[in-house]
């Protein structure tokens, strides 16, 4: 029983590692029906730029190196400054990404911005590399590490305190946004423009700012969630990869909702680590990344429109 | 500039509704069917053709059969690698069991039982549209890339899982195996790519075609005007399918020789074919080459410049390709996104224009 | 196709700009320092890269021939893989290290159809120690069934000499490479009366909260790891986190080096990974490269993977070449070697201890001698444990010997297979 | 043109009784009317009066909750759209619903589905029996091309023609199904006065030369009393009016609806 | 029997030579049309069959021997083939333009006397039901096209197909009709009434016979080596007898093969999509595709104009030596090479020219500039000298021997004349006529009792005895000073600027030379619009003081060039305006091909003339426009006049050589 408990807790706790990966992409699908594929490298790339300060790498050191330049004069950087540090720069990432690339391809069809995304997530995959260098970093921000010790000793269940953390993090993250977009005048922009394009330009707010406003957010969203992947597994190429799981949370979700994002990682969470514990012996194992899929399959035929989708009426 | 299109004119529907309908185009297609049957066959060598050849006539027919399903039909996949996967584990098994097959049935087979698994999952395709069935097709890719990792039966209970071609020859030269010399392989897979290219093409300009094409362009007209959408999506899923395992074959047959799934048919393979239908153009025959000589030949192009041209080191190489390929991409879906195939087109109409602008 | 003839002639042109220097011995390097699992490689391929520069700059090459050191990136990708070997072999390279079980199998039809030796050294395709089915291929010292085997015996001393009844868990990559101890440790299994786990993880590794769930309900009493890139520093952060003793979690080489334990931090104590070589950098040869590779500027890195497992692995790789060219060019008589020439100086290949010291590398790995038959070398390996505290590596037993009886058996089964379903007759070997 | 008596007709569908219901929302209730063999029959009303949803249940896309359809003296049969394509049934829609990224032609070949039945194998060597096909189709085809007089744009991509071609098209694509009845929704709307009155004359050749039954939805009371032999009037779902122009015109119901009387 | 046989070896009819065409070359195309998307075709076997069917057809409704039978409509296979069904059961053809109005097609039915028409469509059906009242000959009425005549059920109304079916059967009942029939034909028989459109007064039938029809049609195809593989683009109206000898006569001489276009809209595609190897146009349609060519090349890019102009530069230089065989050095023979690749080839095949071996002109003199653009581009164009009453047929320019300013020599078998006396040119041609019909009047006017034909042009020998039309005779005039007054001259100087369209120049029996001024709409809105001028109309745009300046330019240019030529310096432009209208054939300004009709003109504008003659700056006018469904309306206008400067006369270096 405790067993079942701990799965199920499990579950839920990956389901929210998941699920702030798919806040990423679902803010910038709600504000500009973008299918953000570049979201995982978003994380990548904040967590790397993160790290490396924090470990006082020097930006485009093999480049000087190359070059016969200086390659070794960063400081390291504290956490407090690190943080503030990263957020500029993943807000200037919002900014080169409207300038260079958003701005070309208003009004195209969503699977070119689809494409594009994934051009830009080549491109940042390649920066990445550049400037901090494609070895694994640590990452430590100072979040707790572990089994949580009085859970485990009282009652046998494991529950692992990063994901705790990382739990609250994303409670907190869910009720920020959701203020944010309550009570600002961006905000109300923000989810004007999720209704309809028009609308929110007579708030008075260009679309190219709220993309980029919604950019930012998103390459937050990415820092918090590339930190919590980070901590846990050290930062390198592959934290970039955690993209593939977060789209059949989306899925299930639907590409609109943050409940839904929430909601749907939870579910998948938890589905796959049940099926992986008590049926995955049965036929092998390592059916999680599947069987994500395939719940979430199963979830659409029923639902075509996801979770918090809207409904679909089809007329001629 | 070069079209001398007077006096071409067409006398029936079949002159009309030709493939190259500008004599101009004929006399290209036929004369670079030419050098490729009767001279590349001649200079290749193993570089040329492991590196360079085979990838872009694997991918090219990887390609035709994503853009039948995304660019003719409107159904997005992801699946792409799960479905070569099914192809190259299906002419292994047939290899493997029936040493006397001939490849070529073997190869043909291959691409039936990957049209009937694509017609499996496209079911949902009934239901589920646009982005939702995009992802939903990456169930496939996954859970096909697990069975063939899992399942030993696929790999012949091998102690790793890998699978390794065996030596096939027609005509008595190997086409397979490592004694298969480029010219071999490599005009083995180019007869696939003529004869499967000029299928396609039928099967896009006649009815079949244009029912997709209806479903794409609008499913609910289609259907009122009496196109049956299931019929059509599961047709446009096996047809697509069918040319994807076929790829798949090649790609583990001819091209690799041996293939593990967890990689070669990973999802990494899924994105890299719909790519170069993008790039190269949806809903065009030649997009879905120019696409796949794009995206083949660009990192090699790329790495050559910088490693071999100047002298960079190999990893801030790689990182530069990175970051270089993708911006390619973004910029071509930004000069033009409906692919090079349209740029072409383009480029074609001023020619035909010649010296005037319109 | 329109738009191919024209691409496929700039990369043509560009090609041109590729020719190849001067140099006699031209040793490829497939390394991958991008992707996925460029922590692994960006070490080893230090290693090897710096080892070549140093026999360049201290000796003048090798018996006087410079060393030509290639790089080309693959990205660990098979495909990439390919490619590189294609476009290096035109440039006479002489013996391939493909670094990957992905690309290794690519090569060794095509390698062996082009008569270039290809060293696996401890990974690859297990049964291509075989000399008689594989000619051109080596995979010494050990293979993937040696160090099972050795794990097992490792864990056997442990437990006083006998698993029986004891259950062992094998956490693997869920891929061609993590596969490869299943069918040793199953036939163990037999043998030892152990019961056996299988645990799969699927690239890249990143979450296995179902993977160490399933360990503590079964409660293997060891949990061996065959695992690569981040999945390592996960599977041992996971492990710590459900309290498994780290000293009964062992690795198989892929999975014991310092890009995998750093990252989990000082939870990572304890954890054991098997080896075949020594690690630090305690050895003569340090010095040598100190003054004519580091403070030369010459060295591949930036100098801060000296001495770790992965770095020294890189260096053995080229050791090992450079001394079956050596060997090679004794045998032949020339100094200008090709390929099969380099073939039979693998195949005669014998480093014994005494070597070692001459090369500044006493103690540093197991005495090798192949021979027609034998191209897995003496199968030998020994036991590291992480000490978090030092952030080094401590060697805790000795070099432990293989199961031959069963590994050969296993390995003259699938090499036979291996030649039958491709039509190969064994060579005789006297 | 001489004056014709009326000749007695067959009726070729009946609509009995019909309902149709959105959850709460009754978009049509109990409506009968018939439809005669080579007749044009037009079915007006105002905005929301449930003139589409009428025309979407005939050609099944939508299924009412009561009521039965009788088409060519059976009962029909609950069936996909498509199916009631292949029974002859064609139509075009309000809001062009051609097929954008194809040509004039090819949309009007997409009319000929239907007919067109040579499997995958033999479409995928064309040569011979898919060919043939091809070309008969074609040779329809070209003549209803010809017909609407839009040979200038037969290899023109429609997304780029002009509304009022674009109209044409798909009337060219409704005919092409060689169609026992001819929906037609709309098919005036958004036309100057120039093009409203070539359409009136499609519509009026089509209707003698290809003996097509039409049915039309308008809003617009006026061009349509033109050319329609007997007219449904419809309003809140409900039936208020039926019969030949002259006497709709004059029905004090129907010019209430249209004035706005009768709404409260 | 044998007399049959023999009769048909003669091929002295068309009839025959369709037979022997059929025998000959018989899978050879020898129709084309576009028509449901393709080129519609059938060889000479299949035309053999049709008319065959329809000439039993014909004699099944009661068609006999010395019938006329109209044919109406637009250049189309079943149209040509009615000439020779028509002919073989020894009827006779007239041929009616189309676009002619109602009256004008009375006049000719009822004038013909003819039995029945064969119509293209609804639209000539129609055309006829209304004449038929007043024309009791009318009996029958053909119609080829059957869309929207489900309605009419007169049964004296035939469908095409329908004849043909009933000729069918007819033929097969009597089996020996049709080749009887044809037999019975002789070169003596009259082929075809042309009825002529006549810059004066009521049309005139013009008579000719087969036998000269096949005898100018085998000079002619002999003299420029066609044979049966040309291709030809028939546009032009079918009742002209410049179409009728190129389209049929020729046609079924050399066996090459008609091509019709799918309708008059789409000519221009046509003939690109066909690319004739044989091309007949009358100078303004070359004019109009000049015109047309440099308006688009003016939208290119700056590289690509420039790249166009330095290459017709060369051209200028370099294309017509070439042409005629001349020496040329090696580096321009390279250079126009070039061009050729880059843009005479392009440009010849964006215009459909590309397979063009020998391209004529006729019906009016042509532009020497004009004229030397298409030979620069390698277009072997030559002119034609000829009339209806010769056939069209009296003088052809010999390859190698072109100039722009003459005709050429008399074409084999053909004699030419100048009268001593009046300048006027006299013609005996194997095409002579047999005589105006039912106007023998006229017939003696035109046809001497000597046998020359006076053919009302003024024209003078040139020494290489290559003949020069000046002008139409009664239209050449005197200055009050005496100075020598060729109205068409000076217009054709000036229609060779794209911006004119047309040109009126009155002068005879006046001080001096003054001119209406008609500006290409096309050509003058491009314009327009490139300079910003806004504009709404036709007449908005012909007032503006911009387009007038440019107008000026252009004439001043003439007056320039012909201040060089001391015949001519005396009859330069001194004042004009634009005129607010286009000339128009439905107001009978025009002919229906394109020749200005100047006593109309005179009588519709003459107080604008009179305004021209005067010292005012502008003039009022009001004139009866007709539209194209006849109706008819005012129009109103005050046209401003403007001088253009005029410049002494010099003495040229190489003087134009000019009848005195």
């Amino acid at each position: 029983m405790s067993y079942l408990i701990e799965t199920i807790l499990s579950g839920l706790l990956a389901g929210v590692m998941y699920s702030l990966v798919a806040l990423g992409f679902v803010l910038i699908f709600k504000a500009s029906q973008i299918f953000n594929f570049a979201q995982g490298v978003l994380c990548l790339f904040a967590a790397l730029t993160l790290a490396s300060l924090m470990l006082g790498n020097t930006p485009f050191s093999e480049l000087l190196h190359t070059l016969g330049l200086p390659n070794d004069w960063m400081p390291v950087v504290p956490i407090w400054i690190a943080v503030p540090i990263t957020i500029l720069v993943m807000i200037g990432l919002a900014f080169v990404i409207e300038r260079f690339v958003l701005r070309y391809l208003v009004n195209q069809e969503p699977i070119i911005l689809f494409m594009a995304t994934i051009g830009l997530a080549y491109v940042l995959e390649g920066m990445g590399d550049l400037m901090w260098g494609s070895d694994v970093k640590p990452l430590s921000v100072g979040l707790p590490e572990g089994a949580l010790d009085w859970m485990f000793d009282r009652f046998d269940i494991y529950v692992d305190k990063l994901e705790i953390a990382a739990a609250v993090v994303a409670t907190v993250l869910v009720i920020a946004l959701s203020l944010f977009s309550q009570y600002t005048r961006i905000g109300r922009a923000l989810r004007a423009v999720a209704d309809d394009h028009q609308a929110a330009l007579s708030v008075g707010i260009s679309l190219r700012t709220i993309w980029i406003i919604v950019w930012s957010i998103a390459g937050f969203v990415a820092l918090v969630a590339g930190t919590m992947w980070g901590a846990k597994s050290g930062v390198q190429f592959s934290l970039s990869l955690i993209a593939l799981k977060a789209l059949p949370v989306l899925i299930l979700g639907g590409f609109t909702s943050i409940p839904g994002a929430i909601l749907g990682g939870l579910i998948i969470g938890v589905g796959e680590k049940l099926a992986e514990l008590y049926a995955g012996p049965y036929i092998g194992g390592a059916i999680e990344n599947w069987f994500a899929y395939v719940l979430a399959l199963a979830f659409l035929l029923v639902r075509p429109q996801g979770l918090f989708g809207e409904r679909i009426i089809e007329r001629v | 500039m070069l079209y001398r299109e007077t006096g071409d004119f067409k006398v029936s529907y079949r002159d009309d509704q030709q493939t190259f309908p500008i004599i101009q185009d004929r006399w290209l297609f036929w004369g670079m069917l030419a050098v490729a049957f009767l001279v590349i066959p001649f200079i290749i060598d193993d570089y040329w053709e492991k590196s360079i050849v085979l990838p872009f006539l694997v991918f090219s027919l990887a390609a035709i059969g994503l853009n039948i399903l995304t660019g003719y039909c409107g159904l997005l996949s992801l699946g792409t690698g799960g479905f070569m996967a099914v192809g190259a584990y299906a002419s292994y098994k047939l290899m493997t069991a029936f040493p006397e097959l001939n490849i070529v049935i073997v190869i043909l087979l291959s691409g039936g039982v990957t049209a009937a698994v694509g017609m499996f999952f496209g079911l949902p395709s009934l239901r589920i549209k646009g982005f939702y069935l995009a992802v939903a097709t990456l169930a496939a890719q996954f859970f096909l890339v697990w069975l063939f990792n899992k399942v030993p039966w696929f790999y012949n209970y091998s102690a790793t899982g890998q699978i390794t071609a065996p030596e096939r020859s027609i005509f008595g030269f190997a086409v397979t195996g490592p004694e298969a010399t480029p010219a071999a392989t490599y005009l083995f897979c180019l007869a696939f790519v003529t004869v499967l290219a000029l299928v396609a093409k039928n099967l896009i300009r006649g009815r079949i075609g244009r029912s997709w094409m209806s479903i794409r362009d609008m499913d609910i007209a289609a259907e009122i005007i009496g196109v049956p959408p299931m019929r059509t999506k599961l047709s446009a899923f096996a047809v697509s399918s069918f040319y994807i395992g076929i790829a798949g074959a090649l790609y583990f047959t001819v091209w690799f020789g041996a293939a593990e799934p967890t990689e070669a048919f990973g999802i990494n393979q899924s994105f890299l074919v719909l790519f170069m239908v993008i790039i190269g153009g949806l809903g065009s025959m030649l997009g879905s080459f120019l696409g796949a000589a794009f995206m083949v030949l660009l990192p090699i192009v790329l790495k050559n410049i910088m490693v071999g041209g100047f002298d960079v080191l190999p990893v801030l190489a790689k990182h530069v390709e990175i970051t270089l390929v993708g911006s390619l991409i973004i910029f071509f879906l930004i000069v033009e996104p409906h692919g090079l195939a349209r740029l072409w087109s383009i480029a074609k109409e001023k020619m035909r224009l010649w010296p005037f602008p319109h | 196709m329109k738009m191919k003839v024209f691409v496929a002639a700039l990369a043509a042109t560009v090609a041109l700009g590729a020719v190849p220097a001067l140099a006699d011995l031209t040793m490829p390097s497939l390394s991958y320092r991008t992707g996925p699992y460029a922590p692994n490689g960006i070490p080893f391929a230090d290693g090897y890269a710096d080892y070549w520069t140093l026999l360049n700059e201290r000796d003048g090459g090798i018996e006087g021939v410079k060393v030509k050191n290639i790089e080309c990136e693959t990205a660990y990708n098979t495909q990439q893989g390919v490619e590189c070997y294609e476009s290096t072999k035109g440039e006479g390279s002489l013996a391939y290290q493909p670094l990957s079980t992905g690309i290794t199998y690519q090569l060794i039809p095509k390698a062996t159809a082009d008569g270039i030796p290809i060293h696996s050294m401890g990974y690859g395709r297990t049964s291509a120690a075989n000399g008689t089915v594989f000619p051109n291929v080596f995979n010494f010292p050990g293979t993937y069934w040696d160090a099972a085997s050795i794990i097992i015996k490792y864990a056997m001393e442990q437990e006083g000499g006998s698993l029986k009844g004891k259950k062992v868990a094998l956490v693997y990559h869920n891929s061609a490479y993590g596969k490869e101890p299943i069918r040793t440790l199953e036939k163990l299994a037999e043998k030892h009366g152990y019961s056996l786990m299988l645990l799969p993880v699927d690239h890249p590794g990143q979450e296995q909260k179902a993977t160490w769930l399933q360990v503590r309900r079964e409660k293997p009493d060891y949990v061996i790891m065959w695992g690569w890139g981040v999945m390592n520093q996960v599977a041992i952060k996971e492990a710590a986190s459900i309290r498994y003793p780290m000293d009964h979690f062992i690795g198989g080489w892929w999975s014991g080096a310092e890009t995998d334990v750093l990252p989990a931090g000082d939870v990572a104590d304890g954890y054991k990974s098997i080896n075949f070589h020594s690690v630090g950098n305690d050895f003569p040869i340090y010095s040598d490269l100190q003054k004519y590779v580091y403070d030369a500027g010459k060295a591949a890195g930036d100098g801060s993977n000296a001495g770790t497992v992965l770095y020294n692995r890189g260096m053995a790789a080229a050791m090992w070449a450079a001394e079956a060219a050596r060997t090679a060019m004794k045998i032949h008589g020339t100094k200008d070697l090709t390929p099969p020439m380099m073939r039979d100086g693998y195949e005669a290949l014998n480093v014994d201890e005494a070597r070692l010291n001459e090369l500044g590398l006493p103690g540093f790995t197991v005495p090798v001698k192949v021979t027609c038959a034998n191209h897995g070398g003496p199968g030998l390996g020994l036991i590291q444990q992480w000490d978090a505290k030092a952030k080094s590596w401590k060697i805790v037993s000795d070099f432990i010997g293989a199961d031959r009886e069963v590994v050969d058996e296993l390995i003259v089964e699938d090499s036979m297979a291996y030649a039958k379903e491709n039509n190969i007759t064994p060579r005789e070997c006297k | 043109m001489e004056p014709e008596t009326v000749p007695q007709r067959d009726v070729l569908m009946e609509v009995r009784n019909i309902t149709l219901r959105f959850g709460g929302v009754t978009a049509i209730e109990d409506i009968s009317f018939d439809i005669l063999e080579g007749e044009v029959r037009a079915i007006i009303g105002p905005n929301g009066a449930g003139k589409s949803s009428m025309l979407n249940v005939i050609n099944g896309f939508y299924h009412p909750q009561e009521g039965e359809i009788w088409f060519r003296g059976e009962k029909r049969k609950a069936m996909k759209p498509h199916e009631i394509a292949r029974h002859g049934i064609a139509r075009t829609f309000q809001n062009i619903a051609l097929f954008r990224g194809m040509t004039t032609l090819d949309n009007i070949m997409t009319g000929r589905l239907t007919k067109m039945h040579r499997n995958m194998f033999w479409q995928a060597i064309w040569r011979g029996p898919a060919e043939r096909e091809e070309v008969e189709h074609r040779e329809v085809v070209e003549r209803i091309i010809d017909f609407l007089e839009i040979q200038h744009i037969r290899k023109t991509p429609v997304g780029r023609l002009p509304y009022g071609l674009q109209k044409r098209v798909e009337l060219g694509r409704a005919l092409a199904a060689e169609p026992k009845l001819l929906l037609l929704d709309e098919p005036m709307a958004g036309m100057n006065i120039e093009e409203k009155e070539d359409m009136c004359r499609f519509i009026l050749d089509v209707n003698d030369e290809f003996g097509a039954t039409i049915a039309l939805i308008e809003h617009d009371m006026g061009v349509v009393m033109d050319i329609s032999d007997r007219v449904v009037v419809l309003d809140y779902g409900r039936k208020i009016g039926d019969g030949t122009p002259d006497v709709v015109r004059n029905d004090q119901t129907v010019i209430d609806a249209y004035l706005g009387v009768a709404h409260e | 029997m044998s007399n049959v046989q023999d009769s048909l070896r003669r091929q002295d009819t068309f009839a025959k030579l369709l037979l022997h065409n059929a025998g000959t070359f018989g899978s050879r195309p020898a129709y084309r049309e576009k028509e449901f998307g393709i080129w519609q075709c059938w060889t000479w076997a299949e035309v053999a069959d049709n008319v065959r069917n329809l000439a039993c057809g014909l004699a099944d409704i009661g068609i006999r021997r010395g019938d006329k039978v109209a044919i109406v409509g637009s250049n189309r296979p079943h149209l040509y083939w009615s000439f020779t069904a028509i002919q073989a059961i020894g009827a006779v053809p007239v041929p009616i333009y189309q676009d002619g109005i109602a009256e004008e097609v009375r006049f000719v039915l009822d004038h013909a006397e003819v039995v029945c028409a064969i119509v293209e469509d609804q639209e000539q059906t129609d055309k006829l039901l209304d004449v038929r009242e007043s024309v009791p000959s009318l009996r029958q009425i053909v119609y080829e096209d059957d869309r929207g005549m489900r309605h009419y059920e007169q049964e004296f109304l035939h469908k095409f197909r329908d004849l043909q079916e009933r000729g069918r059967a007819h033929d097969k009942a009597h089996p020996d009709f049709y080749p009887g029939e044809v037999a019975k034909g002789s070169g003596d028989d009259i082929a075809v009434i042309a009825y002529t459109s006549g810059t004066t007064g009521r049309p005139k039938g013009v008579v000719l016979k087969c036998g000269s029809l096949i005898e100018v049609g085998r000079a002619s195809v002999g003299f420029e080596g066609l044979t049966e593989r040309e291709d030809i683009l028939s546009y032009l109206p079918m009742a002209w007898v410049g179409d009728h000898l190129f389209s049929f006569v020729q046609a079924y001489t050399a066996g090459y093969t008609v091509n019709c276009p799918e309708s008059a809209d789409t000519v221009m595609t046509d003939l690109k999509e066909i690319g004739p190897t044989y091309f007949f146009a009358p100078p303004s349609i070359f004019e109009n595709i000049l015109t047309h060519m440099m308006i688009r090349i003016e939208d290119a890019s700056a590289i690509k104009r420039r790249l166009f102009h330095y290459y017709m530069d060369v051209a200028k230089k370099v294309g017509t030596p070439l042409l005629e065989g001349l020496p040329v050095g090696l580096f321009d023979r390279l250079n126009y090479g070039l061009g050729k690749l880059l843009i005479y080839g392009p440009l010849k095949n964006t215009l459909g020219f590309s397979r063009i071996r020998v391209a004529y002109t006729a019906g009016a003199p042509m532009g020497p500039e004009t004229f030397r653009f298409y030979r620069s581009l390698g277009i072997n164009l030559k002119q034609l000298y000829g009339q209806t009453e010769s056939a069209a047929y009296v003088c052809i320019q010999k390859d190698g021997d072109v100039r722009p300013d003459t005709v050429g020599p008399a074409a084999p078998g053909c004699e030419v004349r100048i009268d001593e006396a009046s300048g006027e040119v006299l013609v005996k041609s194997p095409g002579l006529f047999a005589g105006y019909f039912k106007n023998d009047e006229a017939t003696a006017e035109t046809l001497g009792a000597d046998g020359w034909l006076h053919t009302g042009d003024a024209g003078i020998m040139t020494d290489e005895g290559h003949l020069k039309v000046i002008d139409r005779a009664k239209d050449v005039g005197k200055l009050n000073d005496g100075t020598l007054f060729a109205p068409q001259y000076l217009e054709n100087k000036l229609k060779f600027y794209p911006f004119i369209r047309e040109a009126v120049c009155h002068g005879s029996g006046r001080d001096m030379v003054t001119a209406f001024i008609n500006i290409d709409m096309e050509a003058v809105g491009n314009w327009a619009e490139r300079n910003d001028l806004n504009y709404a109309s036709y007449a908005e745009l012909a007032a503006k003081p911009e387009i007038y300046a440019l107008i000026r330019s252009n004439i001043e240019e003439v007056n320039r060039g012909l201040a060089i030529d001391s015949e001519l310096a005396g009859s330069q432009i001194h004042r004009f305006l634009l005129l607010h209208k286009e000339l128009d054939a439905d107001d009978g300004e025009l002919t229906r091909t394109r020749k200005v009709r100047r006593r109309v003109i005179a009588e519709r504008y003459g107080s604008l003339i009179e305004g021209l003659y005067s010292d005012a700056d502008h003039a009022a006018i009001e004139v009866r426009i007709t539209y194209e469904d006849g109706r008819e309306t005012m129009m109103n206008a005050d046209l401003r006049i403007e001088e253009a400067e005029t410049f002494p006369p010099q003495s040229a270096a190489e003087p134009l050589r000019m009848a005195s």
